[in-house]
């Protein structure tokens, strides 16, 4: 038996290295592993989660969806073991693993998979209906063990979006609940057919969740895992340094990386991820309207000064046509530039002139003086905004950073997160979650000046290349003409600036190797997933 | 712990105990403050002999407190530096260990100190805190406390005491207290019990009720009484001897009668003059000792008195006069020249005054008061609703032009409500205040300068950050009557007016000590050119010395300008030298009305008698008055008692009349009027008291 | 009847309480002097990059540098001109509401008083920190907003004191003379009641100023100031969501600039103690 | 006597209302949707007929004044509705919190009483002489230290770098302690915020004490004890201390009320799960119903405090009474 409290100091400061990546000297098992995460979780089943990160994560350690992302972020077959589609990726066939069973001992079938995407369909959830928007019909058979899914339209990201996302419940427990929304919850709400189950639930303060033996992919390496609930970064550090957890689920901010590696058996995973960190401003309105404003602007924003003073180098620069240089679909031809005498001349030759001397450009008699609004509970993106207002002044802005209160921020980037409702910013620093980068295709969301396309066009951008192109690709079935056709509004958006890209930060976690360490870190998802749990010749 | 194990009150063991005697030989209390040192007392002799009651006389200020808190080890040192010797029952006190002192105290000495509101613990039960006075000397178990603390409660004349022992301080009236604090003080039977000034703080009639209870107890339980006094009035009653004390030292001393009848120091001969009294011929004005009493701040060198002394000679200052044999009996005084002093009329005259053109009194009516009540709505909580203090229900009055009203009564019965409201500090519940016929108009304005005040306290009455010129200046300044040149010129001269020198004009109140700044409180009230001035209790707070400086400005004044003064004071003797009629209130009633002559020479109302009779002659040949003293308390204003509202207290009361029937003020023979009853009777029918009171000629 | 009492006269300051004014008034001014000569003293500007960010003490850095390599020395000069200011403008809002409302309350203590009293009482009844807090987000996050809420959750306090003396004041008889001389009610205010009540006011408001500059840093601190106002409070505030603390950067990060602060509240008590000593000396 | 200390009644029901009104009115007037809370952090991605959907199971589209009423109705009837974030009931959340924060300022509230009256006591009982003089300057300075850095530097000085407490919690997470080890467990979690909260009360007791026994000690009614011939000690104990500590317990009332609501700072340097930290993470998540109803327990708690404190205040005082 490993005892968590003992393990953490039988590695002294000097047997730390500097390579902050996975290593295997590490422990490959433990009977108790201790995680800290930042914010309650509730009881963590489908409809009580709280947190698209990681709180969808420890729901997907109970629950097995039909494919799996592996290592590179791509989907691969899991409960269903082979999935096939149609020529124009609208009809999608499921073969389910034989012999699965819920930790209840009830054996998963197909029957139970056409349920629970029934359920999600008909019950909503932010997260599972909207996955299955698409879906138009699911048959299933469980002699065959088969489902089958038939789209409405041109899905091809559906295996990543729905396949992979989407959590398959057991009927025996969810066919009695009619209104998953009034209902109450318990552990025993909690079955699932995963490498863990909920075992106990003290609110507020741990999780804790015990291996299921009979996981259909092999009985997971850590026979439990406890989950502790912090109220903060600064608690879940301090705990991990004192050796009272030995992995922490939330990402370790830039400046923690090198202070952590080293300490005692800590270590640190550390690899891309898909959120990505932005500036706005309101395209639709001047300045921004022009796009030599927006350009100059890119040009001033050195990305890899913020990359690595604000991320001290752990994040990944931004590309300028969105898509993370870690994914296949990316136009290495595009590459961002930094180049403030370039962007001074930009802004000179369309008639930008600082015509009082006072070191602030004019445009329409007005002074380029701008609010660049941030919000405050988001440290590091308040430096980007103070960085971002310093490199600015350099082409003549005026930029004041405002930071104010999460909901603020939002109510004036998108107000009533709805982009009808217009925008009431002139520059704002921005970021989308992870979902958003990982499906490449959901560019055009943002990019795209038809709202229901570009539902998140944030910045009222308006292209008529752009527009036509990226709504081509969204049913693009084939997929070279995909690849193509995404390369090229790559070089477009690059062109055309509908934001400023700054960084991908990169995922780093911290844990104890002396208590466990083959954990697996996903690319865009980072290493809080059942993968990291599994042995490896489950993993896919 | 060493106890006497004798039960209260057996004179045979107290008896035993009574060979103690104190005796202090040049005792000297020094002060250190972070700004100077005070020279509290400055060598004093004095010895008590066992049984005998000890007055120790003097103004505020002149070192008794101190000195007898010496005896008891109580001085606080530092800051107070104690040189000399005590000793008591022949044991050396200063210097004796902190153990042994304990010892003593409250076992062999008790004390009593002056103000009974704050002298008791307000956390602790009455009886507990008896309890542990003798429970800290003697092993008795809390029983027996108990039941010696109700006995002692009953034998200082606490009504009901196995009631009133569980109950908590702030449920006693003021008397009762100092009831409280003199059992304490005799829990264990002391030889000795320093009262300092016990009844100071108490009206008159309470002040009677507490001295004859003292007399009574001495008498029983043959101990030895130090009493500490300002007030010669009450020293004459109860006192054996008598030493009088000025700047810390002791001036004369001896038997009481030797000590007021025949003085050998001037400053004695100066107190005895200058005090107001009911018992004697009314002279026009009012002798006074000129000037203050100081602190003294440096080694006296010379006599204390000297600077005020009509005797001064050179000799005075050339060294301090100790006490030397000066008559029969040890009579003793520290003056060069007691030879000289004879019976003080030569030393201190009646000063004529030259009033150019005296303004006389008319009959012309200033203020007329019309059914005037005041009543102040009780807000507490448990209060019934609509309940309120009557502090004035219902009076009557005219003030005549270029007269003087005095008006009379115990602490709470309404005088300064009355005053406040003539001056429309206080807004009339019901009826009316005519100033001049027009009815009193209490917002701001000029129209208020008519009627103006002079308060008690003549240290808050003067914003303390202000210069005097400034605040002489202020009626005119309110009102912006002249240029700042004429308004400084008047002012000098108001000053000149009241006796302070205008050169001073330029300081600030504090250097000026309370008699000064009652003048110039006279000297403000003046500037705004009133027609009135009410004078609430205006030479209350000063010395004995100091009070009829201010009593003969203030009638000078009227007749200098034909002014109508209402001079409130608590005690007839006062208001007597001052007055051309007199008010008596109680409860917020006018009770009798009348002349000042008639007053003091047939005062009709039982309770003018009484208050009368409660009013202490300086003179231990006096004839005492033998009228009952007034029994209890003032009842609670709020809920007055009725028919007659002092029915309660009253020694002639007819049951069935008096608690029923409301007496109504009417007037009996001219310019009399009475709320009695029984006026009729008590004229004619003799009362159980039949002497007439202070008839002394 | 009244016992005529005697009073030695005010009570000079004890020596000691009057000493431990001083070394405050040393301590408040060496702070202002910072704040006002900040740019001298500072040897950055201290919203510049001049250094690698996490940076431990050196002889370029004598404190090291923050997480975006600026200079936190140059920080810790300059955050005394916010604190100070925020302190003192807090303060000075809540003189100005504490001495109005005290004064009136204690001068008309019948209906506006009671009233003035009873939002007195509900203010300082209603749990403090939470309303701050919840104030402060309601707000947003601004110097003004800062000043303005301390300002107005802190007045209460001192209104009492100050009502309790004008309330004796009223009622002094050279208040009540000046009444029966016609003044109104200005004159006694302005006359009688504010200059008396000054030496009062004053030292609740430089007490005022210690706890404002202990709520700032607080607020600064959970986020609920402005972050990017070189404040002591803000500096932490980075402090804290950049881990420092636990790390050994505590000492150069954390621990200065909670000095600064201690400094800076102490400096304002120990005058405020001085001044109350004075006036009611319980030394 | 039944009306001892009720007396303020009205005053704490004013209070009351307006707290309760201050809750409902404060968060809605914030800027900011509070649609993102309820639906997570996805809202973005959400059709307009879903939003519309959740605004009006959670009655946000009723005009204010039936809000206004609702609140009314639900605070009354202790039903305090759901957190919009975690969809929990907020009456569960908060009687988990409420304990943590009791336990932190009840006991630093009693040990720092311990400590400032005595302390206080002392001061005062030597007052001018040295012992005073250095106490009155220590006690000024620990005034003036700002809570959370005392926190942050006990954390980082015995809970990082001595490792002899634990740095963060109420309880080892997940520990199968039961009885003793387990009240060993909370305790020494709870000593460092204990520690700090303590700290930062005892010079306010403190100062009150030693004001409170200098005002007694120069009250005409020791002098009468003395006279008794009651010892120092017996002065000290039996009057003087009796008599000061009535307003201590008032102090330390509103000192109560005060660390309450101060556990906002302590709870979030500590991560202590209390309700400081319940109203912190509320107010900076807008989740109105929970701030809602931890606000008005923390005014609750208050009035409470000082309740209590009016109803000993008489016990210890009899001028209180009322008969
Ligand atoms: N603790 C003290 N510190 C400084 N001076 C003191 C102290 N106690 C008394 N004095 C001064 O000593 C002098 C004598 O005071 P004491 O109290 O004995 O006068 P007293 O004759 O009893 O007057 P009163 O009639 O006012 O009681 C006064 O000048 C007084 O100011
Ligand atoms: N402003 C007030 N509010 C309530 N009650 C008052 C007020 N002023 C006086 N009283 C009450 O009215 C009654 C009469 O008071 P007043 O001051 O007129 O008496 P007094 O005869 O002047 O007594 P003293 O000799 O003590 O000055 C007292 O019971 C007093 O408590
Ligand atoms: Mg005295
Ligand atoms: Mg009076």
């Amino acid at each position: 038996s490993s005892d968590t409290d003992d393990a953490t100091t039988t590695t002294g400061g000097d047997g730390g290295s500097s390579d902050t990546t996975t290593t295997t000297e590490g422990m490959t098992e433990a009977s108790v592993l201790r995680a800290a995460i930042t914010g309650d979780e509730d009881t963590i089943n489908p409809y009580t989660y709280i947190s698209g990160f990681p709180g969808w994560n420890l729901l997907m350690m109970q629950y097995d969806s039909l494919m799996q992302l592996d290592a590179n972020g791509e989907p691969q077959p899991w409960l269903a073991e082979t999935v096939t589609t149609n020529e124009d990726l609208t009809v999608w066939t499921l073969k389910i693993v034989d012999g699965v069973t819920w930790h209840d001992g009830e054996p998963l079938t197909a029957e139970d998979v056409e349920f629970s995407l029934e359920y999600f369909m008909e019950k909503a959830t932010g997260r599972f209906s909207r996955d299955l928007s698409s879906v138009e019909d699911v048959t299933s058979d469980d002699t065959t063990n088969e489902v089958v899914i038939t789209l409405g339209a041109t899905n091809p990201s559906f295996d990543l979006v729905a396949l992979a996302d989407v959590p398959i419940i057991p009927e025996q427990v969810w066919a009695e609940i009619d209104t998953p929304g009034e209902a109450t919850y318990d552990i025993s709400t909690n079955v699932g057919s995963g490498p863990y189950m909920l075992v106990e639930y003290e609110a507020e303060q741990f999780y804790r969740f015990e291996a299921n033996p009979d996981y259909f992919r092999g009985a997971p390496q850590v026979d439990e895992l406890v989950v502790v609930v912090f109220a903060d970064d600064s608690g879940a550090l301090a705990a991990i340094r004192s050796g009272e957890v030995d992995v922490n689920f939330e990402r370790v901010s830039p400046e923690q990386i090198d202070l952590l590696a080293g300490q005692g058996g800590l270590e640190i995973a550390q690899g891309p991820e898909f959120t990505t960190q932005m500036i706005n401003f309101d395209a639709s309105k001047a300045p921004f309207d022009d796009l030599a404003v927006r350009k100059a602007m890119s040009l001033a924003i050195d990305a890899q000064d913020i990359v690595d003073t604000v991320f001290l180098g752990a994040a990944t620069v931004g590309s300028p046509g969105w898509v993370h240089p870690d994914k296949a679909v990316y136009n290495p031809a595009v590459q961002p530039e930094f180049d403030p005498a370039a962007a001074n001349a930009m802004l000179d030759d369309a008639g930008y002139a600082d015509s009082d001397g006072d070191g602030v450009r004019e445009y329409d008699g007005e002074p380029m003086a701008f609010e660049l609004i941030t919000n405050s509970s988001d440290s590091l993106r308040l430096r980007i905004a103070e960085l971002t207002a310093e490199m600015l002044a350099e082409i003549g802005m005026d930029i004041t950073v405002a930071s104010v209160e999460t909901a603020t921020w939002e109510e004036a980037v998108w107000p009533g997160f709805d982009i009808n409702n217009g925008r009431n910013y002139d520059i704002a620093t921005w970021g989308w979650s992870a979902p958003i980068q990982a499906n490449t295709i959901r560019v055009a969301e943002l990019v795209n000046s038809d709202p229901s396309i570009g539902f998140l066009n944030l910045t009222g951008f308006s292209n008529p290349d752009v527009d036509t192109l990226s709504a081509a690709l969204l049913t693009e079935a084939d997929e070279a003409a995909f690849e193509t056709g995404i390369m090229e509004l790559q070089q477009l958006i690059a062109d055309n600036v509908p934001f400023v890209m700054l960084a991908y930060p990169d995922g780093a976690y911290v844990y104890n190797a002396d208590v466990y360490s083959d954990y697996e870190f996903i690319a865009g998802q980072g290493i809080v997933s059942k993968l990291s749990f599994l042995p490896d010749s489950a993993r896919p | 712990m060493t106890s006497h194990g004798s039960p209260a009150f057996d004179p045979a063991a107290t008896s035993a105990a009574h060979d103690a005697a104190l005796e202090i030989r040049d005792l000297r209390v020094r002060f250190t403050t972070p700004t100077r040192t005070i020279h509290a007392v400055n060598g004093v002799d004095l010895d008590v002999a066992p049984g005998e009651v000890f007055a120790l006389v003097g103004e505020s200020g002149s070192g008794k407190s101190v000195s007898m808190l010496s005896v008891m080890g109580l001085v606080e040192s530092p800051p107070a530096e104690v040189t000399g010797s005590i000793t008591f029952g022949g044991r050396q006190l200063l210097g004796l260990p902190r153990r042994e002192m304990n010892a003593i105290r409250g076992r062999d000495i008790g004390m009593v100190f002056q103000d009974p509101m704050s002298s008791l613990n307000p956390v602790h039960r009455v009886g507990r805190q008896i309890m542990e006075a003798i429970r800290l000397h003697e092993a008795v178990s809390k029983d027996e406390a108990r039941k010696r603390a109700i006995d002692l409660l009953d034998r200082v004349g606490i009504p009901s005491a196995s009631r009133r022992v569980d109950d908590y301080p702030h449920e006693f009236s003021g008397g009762m207290r100092q009831r409280v604090m003199i059992a304490i003080a005799l829990a264990c039977n002391p030889s000795l019990l320093i009262a300092d000034e016990p009844t100071t703080a108490l009206d008159v009639t309470i002040q009677r009720q507490i001295v004859t209870l003292v007399k009574d107890l001495q008498r029983d339980l043959g101990m030895s009484v130090i009493w500490i006094t300002h007030d010669l009035g009450v020293v004459a009653e109860i006192a054996d001897r008598v030493a009088v004390m000025y700047g810390g030292r002791i001036m004369e001393r001896g038997t009481a009668r030797a000590v007021y009848e025949d003085a050998t120091h001037p400053y004695t001969t100066g107190l005895l003059h200058s005090i107001p009294r009911t018992d004697n011929a009314l002279t026009e004005w009012l002798p006074e000792i000129p000037g203050t009493p100081d602190q003294i701040t440096e080694e006296p060198t010379a006599c204390p008195f000297h600077a005020r002394c009509p005797l001064t000679e050179h000799d005075c200052t050339s060294g301090v006069p100790v006490l030397e044999v000066a008559g029969p009996d040890g009579h003793e005084s520290a003056c060069l020249h007691h030879t000289s002093v004879g019976d003080g009329d030569m030393l201190w005259p009646i000063q004529d005054r030259e009033i150019p053109d005296p303004v006389l009194p008319s009959d012309d009516p200033v203020i007329e008061i019309e059914g005037l009540k005041v009543h102040f709505p009780i807000h507490r909580h448990g209060a019934k609703r609509g309940a309120a203090v009557r502090a004035v229900d219902g009076i009557d009055l005219t003030i005549r032009d270029a007269t003087t009203l005095g008006v009379v009564g115990e602490s709470g019965c309404g005088k300064s409500t009355l005053g406040r409201t003539l001056v429309g500090l206080v807004e009339p519940t019901e009826g009316r205040v005519l100033v001049h016929g027009e009815p009193l108009d209490s917002s701001s304005g000029p129209h208020r300068r008519v009627v103006q005040m002079i308060f008690q306290d003549p240290f808050s009455s003067m914003n303390p950050g202000m210069r005097v010129a400034d605040i002489v200046a202020e009626p005119m300044r309110i009102h912006g009557i002249g240029t700042p040149e004429d308004r400084l010129s008047r002012v000098r001269d108001l000053l000149a007016s009241v006796g302070i020198s205008p050169d001073v004009a330029e300081r600030y109140p504090h250097e000026f000590s309370g008699g000064q700044r009652q003048r110039i409180a006279i000297a403000r009230a003046l500037a705004a050119d009133p027609d009135v001035i009410v004078c609430d209790e205006p030479v209350s707070a000063l010395d004995v010395s100091v009070q009829a400086q201010i009593v003969n400005l203030l009638r000078e004044t009227q007749m200098a300008t034909g002014i109508s003064l209402i001079f409130i004071a608590h005690d007839l003797a006062v208001v007597r030298h001052i007055s051309h009629e007199i008010a008596v209130m109680y409860l917020g009633q006018v009770v009798e009305r009348a002349p000042r002559d008639a007053i003091y020479d047939e005062p009709l109302h039982p309770y003018t008698k009484a208050l009368l009779a409660a009013v202490p002659a300086p003179s231990p040949t006096a004839e005492r008055s033998t009228a009952p003293t007034l029994e209890g308390d003032l009842p609670d204003p709020s809920d007055p008692p009725s028919g007659c509202r002092f029915h309660t207290r009253c020694p002639v009361a007819v049951e069935g009349l008096c608690d029923t029937d409301v007496p109504e003020l009417r007037i009996v023979d001219d310019l009399r009027w009475v709320s009695c009853h029984l006026v009729e009777s008590t004229i004619e029918i003799t009362p159980p008291s039949p002497e007439p009171v202070g008839s002394g000629t | 009847m009244k016992l005529f009492t005697r009073r030695p006269g005010r009570r000079p300051t004890p020596k000691v309480a009057k000493r431990l004014g001083i070394v405050g008034g040393v301590m408040i001014s060496a702070l202002v002097l910072m704040a006002v000569f900040a740019p001298l003293l500072a040897p950055y500007d201290p919203t510049e990059r001049v250094g690698a960010p996490f940076q431990p003490p050196s002889a370029e850095h004598w404190l090291g540098t923050n997480d975006v390599g600026q200079d936190l020395l140059s920080e810790l000069i300059y955050g005394a001109r916010v604190s100070l200011t925020v302190g003192i403008v807090a303060a000075i809002v809540a003189l100005i509401l504490g001495t109005t409302v005290g004064v009136l309350a204690g001068y008309y203590p019948k209906r506006l008083g009671k009233v003035l009293m009873q939002s007195v009482d509900v203010i300082l009844i209603l749990p403090f920190l939470p309303l701050l807090i919840v104030l402060a987000a309601y707000l947003g996050r601004s110097l003004l907003n800062t000043i303005v809420v301390i300002g107005v959750l802190i007045w209460a306090g001192p209104s009492r004191v100050i009502r309790s003396q004008v309330l004796s004041l009223r009622s002094r008889e050279y208040v009540l003379a000046s009444r029966t001389m016609g003044a109104p009610d200005r004159w006694a205010i302005v006359r009688h009641v504010l200059p008396r009540t000054a030496l009062l006011a004053t030292g609740t408001f430089v007490r005022a100023v210690s706890t404002a500059i202990l709520l700032e840093a607080a607020l600064s601190f959970l986020g609920l100031g402005d972050p990017l106002q070189k404040s002591w409070g803000s500096i932490l505030f980075w402090a804290q969501s950049r881990g420092a603390f636990l790390t050994p950067a505590w000492k150069w990060w954390v621990l200065p600039p909670g000095l600064m602060i201690m400094i800076a509240s102490l400096g304002f008590a120990l005058v405020a103690f001085a001044m109350e000593e004075r006036i009611n000396p319980r030394l | 006597m039944r009306r001892i200390g009720l007396k303020n009644l009205d005053r704490y029901l004013l209070v009351f209302v307006v707290a309760v009104s201050l809750n409902f009115l404060l968060p809605r007037l914030m800027p900011g949707n509070p649609l993102a809370l309820i639906a997570g952090v996805d809202v973005g991605l959400m059709t307009p007929d879903e939003r519309a959907e959740i605004i009006t199971a959670v009655g946000l589209d009723e005009p204010l004044l039936t809000q206004f009423i609702d609140y009314w109705k639900a605070v009354l009837t202790f039903d305090l509705g759901f957190s919009y974030k975690s969809g929990r009931p907020i009456v569960e959340m908060i009687t988990e919190r409420l304990p943590w924060t009791l336990l932190i300022t009840v006991g630093s509230l009693m040990v720092s009483a311990v400590i400032g009256i005595v302390l206080g006591g002392w001061s005062a009982w030597r007052r001018g002489k040295k012992t005073d003089l250095s106490m009155l300057t220590g006690m000024i300075s620990l005034q003036s230290l700002p809570s959370f850095w005392l926190g942050m530097l006990l954390i980082s000085v015995f809970a990082v770098q001595l490792g002899w407490f634990p740095s963060f919690g109420a309880e080892t997470p997940a520990s199968s302690y039961e009885g003793m080890a387990r009240v060993g467990d909370i305790l020494e979690h709870a000593i460092l915020p204990i520690v700090t909260l303590t700290v930062l009360s005892i010079p306010g007791v403190y100062m009150t004490m030693r004001y409170s026994m200098l005002e007694v000690l120069g009250s005409d009614f020791i002098r009468t004890a003395r006279a008794k011939g009651a010892s120092e000690r017996r002065v000290l104990f039996g009057h003087v201390a009796r008599n000061a500590i009535a307003p201590v317990v008032t102090f330390l009332a509103i000192r109560f009320a005060f660390a309450f609501g101060g556990s906002v700072i302590i709870e979030t340097v500590f991560s202590y799960p209390g309700l400081g930290r319940l109203i912190f993470e509320a107010v900076s998540g807008r989740d109105y119903p929970v701030m809602q109803a931890a606000f008005l327990v923390f005014t609750v708690a208050v009035i409470v405090a000082n309740l209590v404190a009016d109803l000993l205040y008489p016990v210890l005082d009899p001028r209180m009474r009322v008969e």
